[in-house]
């Protein structure tokens, strides 16, 4: 990888098609908590066939679109307190029971931001040393979620990779990343094993192994994994 | 969309196997799943490793599972019904008895992903000592005892190490579910039921009254639907379906 | 102690009468769960200016009275599974926070009755070896409560003594019991030591001192300990 | 009889000490006891161990008590407000950061009597290895880290223990509550509040509306009254409180 491949323009997909692309993977009955960022791009591309229970941790189960202009209640909010609304058969529970729901494996998928990503699944997405610290029940997610689906610009402002062989930031949790969606391509993480499994339109897998810090297979014949794959050094 | 409700009890049990652990809510016949108990017979379903507080005290229930010889283990704190015991001493049903309390926090534990906790309830005594028969032979000899429990003392008191309960499968009784699989429960038929509920891989709700999404209140919610995978009706029979012989077993 | 002494008839008081001595102790607003036996006699004693919230295992805080005769409903029990009623500003919670109440020291007293109790404070009241084994609540119950009031017959069936060196019965809980009361007398327990605070009506200290088979102290100048109090052995 | 209400915030708070460790209700301003923390400022109390998930976002509540400069130490996962962390690396506020699932069930824990329990949130992370700084000097030097937790693998996976909290004091806020001090949230106003009234030893709730016992029907009380001490009516004036200007400390 040279700073110049990482950096020059290559396409690939703007956070709402990011959006639209992992959401084309959630699945009718799923309990899903999306994070700040793109994951909040999520829910206007979920298909409409496609029922999602959104979680938030403040003890929504079913959390609705954010509230209109004027029809916020105080006490309704989101993770992020906003002013939100829920859906018919919403339920509402204390933040214990909601993290129960986590910790529990009761939740399908967490989707969240992320700083960087390891090829073992590591994920650092709390904490910029020499900023101001803060969690909130990031740690708890992605040691609880079934999966754990990181969505990322694919380099960060200087164009360094985001995914790396391992992470300089404080982590989040170990081995709990299972897939990597970001503006050039998808991951899936199995066994501590990273496999590129797509590609974005328009995007070669070359440019993707030239921006990516960690060793993964080309696995691009199916996204079931179906596909033998060769292992690549990034 | 999501829709829970089945209406066939028989076929929605049909995936549980015999010598499933099953963990089952009720206190006696307070908010017992009986319908769904029903069906685990008529399913002729047998090794099972039943959790539930209590067996009850009649042939219903719980009751009807051990008159029908397919209980291979029971934990629960209470078991009360005489012929259990007969059962127990005769080497055909094993025991593990465990503090009400300690019960509960055990089932809500394993439903919460957490692993293991500490507990001053039982600390110092057979039931965490190694020493509680577990089981005995065909002659009556003790053939196993309960676990012993890791001691830890907390602020200069004795406390045990419990571990969460996951069982591969749940059996619980609501007043109103919709189908979203959110419940409500009645009075103190709640008991044990959230906590079945939240300690199921898979868990399967009977309810007396579905009532359409939204009928629930999100705060009138006792257990959001997430930790219900089915829901069915209550049939109003089955308290008095009698039960079967004993079988050979 | 001579089986004669034990096994002669002392006087004392009645089943009922201990409950009543009991039910004397409890302050308003204490929060009380009551075993079966003579302690399920203590509400009728309660005096009118005393409120008492009764707990019952299964989750009831604010057990009524029994139900009447065609009043049952078969979601209402209490912890014997007896239909029951509860009170104006009675809840209703699951077992698990029914136990948290129990274990967490929001319970002031929990009022059981005992095959033995020993002179530190160890009961024995779940199993007879022999018989048919269950525990129920009781281990929660004197690991929790604040204060575990023992009642029973201060001598068994064939006058044995029920106050012992040691507990010979299977153990419910060590050190847990803080008071016993008998049909001869009332011992309250602090620091692993026993002191015998009062006989009942027409009973002598040497009565009690007869079938008592632990050492206690005698302090009978007050019930509040302020008695001096002599060493004596059972 | 048993009348857990209070007319007056500050009779009410009084016993409360400075250098006392409080819990508190809420997340941001939702479902955050108003009345009761300019109570607790109005009264001058200094030196707190405040528990709270997150301060809020401007001065009103937890960030009243901040800008007063009346806390000692922060337990939150997420303190949010920037003014906080100018006082953290100033070196005149301690934070003890906690992954938020872990703070509700370690609320929940010291009310239920449980010392300590696994979980595998924040297994192998900075907040559980003992290297996150709990205070700075007032020259920016790290002058203590947090205590690193047990590691302890469960099923070939990494947890760690985590110990019950026991307040001295537990501030929440309701929106009904009676007499008997039995309480019922609305929405995600519940959130934390139950968790800090549990852990509290001895527990004050602001409620919105007072009912008559017996208004909350039994199956409608979130939070049984045996876990409130004293119940004490919402102020509509608390939130428009403005903060008093940072004190010297």
């Amino acid at each position: 990888m040279t700073e110049t491949a990482a950096t020059a323009a290559v396409g690939g997909r703007s956070r709402e098609a990011i959006a639209q692309r992992l959401a084309a993977d959630l699945r009718d009955g799923y309990v899903v908590n999306l994070g700040v960022g793109i994951p909040l791009l999520v829910p206007r591309f979920i298909p409409p066939d496609v029922e999602v229970i959104l979680h938030a941790e403040n003890g929504v189960l079913g959390l609705g679109p954010p509230a209109a202009d004027g029809q916020e209640d105080p006490d309704l909010t989101d993770a992020g307190k906003q002013p939100a609304t829920v859906i018919t058969g919403a339920a509402i529970v204390d933040s214990a029971l909601s993290f129960a729901v986590v910790r529990g494996g009761h939740l399908d998928v967490t989707v969240l931001g992320a700083l960087q990503v390891s090829g073992r699944g590591d994920l650092a997405n709390w904490y910029v040393p020499g900023r101001n610290p803060a969690v909130g029940g990031a740690m708890d997610l992605v040691a609880g979620a079934r999966e754990v689906w990181a969505v990322m610009e694919h380099v960060d402002r200087a164009g360094q990779p985001k995914i790396v062989e391992r992470c300089t930031f404080p982590l989040t949790g170990r081995h709990v990343v299972t897939r990597v969606y970001t503006d050039l391509a998808v991951f899936h993480v199995a066994d501590g094993q990273l496999r590129l499994t797509e590609c974005a339109p328009g995007v070669s897998p070359a440019a993707v192994r030239d921006r990516t810090a960690a060793p993964y297979i080309e696995d691009l014949a199916g996204r079931d994994g179906s596909g033998a794959g060769a292992l690549r050094r990034g | 969309m999501i829709d829970k409700f089945r209406a066939d009890p028989m076929s929605a049990l049909a995936p549980i196997p015999s010598g499933a652990c099953v963990a089952v809510g009720g206190f006696g016949s307070s908010g017992r799943p009986d319908t769904l108990l029903d069906a685990l017979c008529d399913l002729d379903r047998r090794g099972l490793h039943v959790i539930v507080n209590n067996v009850g005290s009649d042939f219903t229930g719980i009751g009807r599972l051990l008159a029908e010889g397919r209980i291979r283990r029971l934990t629960a704190s209470f078991p009360v019904l005489p012929d259990f015991y007969d059962e127990y001493f005769a080497g055909r049903v094993e025991l593990e008895l465990i503090p009400q309390g300690t019960l509960a926090e055990r089932l809500r534990a394993g439903g919460a992903g957490i692993p293991a906790f500490y507990t001053p309830s039982g600390a110092g005594t057979m039931l965490t000592d190694g020493t509680f028969p577990l089981g005995y032979d065909p002659d009556g000899q003790v053939a196993e005892r309960m676990q012993a429990r890791e001691h830890r003392s907390f602020s200069g008191r004795e406390h045990v190490l419990e571990y969460g309960i996951v069982a591969d499968f749940a059996l619980v009784k609501a007043h109103k579910g919709d189908r979203k699989g959110n419940l409500r429960f009645r009075l103190s038929a709640r008991n044990f039921n959230p906590l079945a509920a939240m300690s199921g891989r898979y868990t399967f709700a009977e309810v007396e009254h579905l009532v359409a999404a939204g009928d629930l209140a999100p705060d009138d919610i006792h257990l959001p639907g997430v930790f219900v995978d089915e829901v069915l009706l209550r049939s109003e029979l089955s308290p008095r379906q009698p039960a079967i012989p004993r079988s050979g077993s």
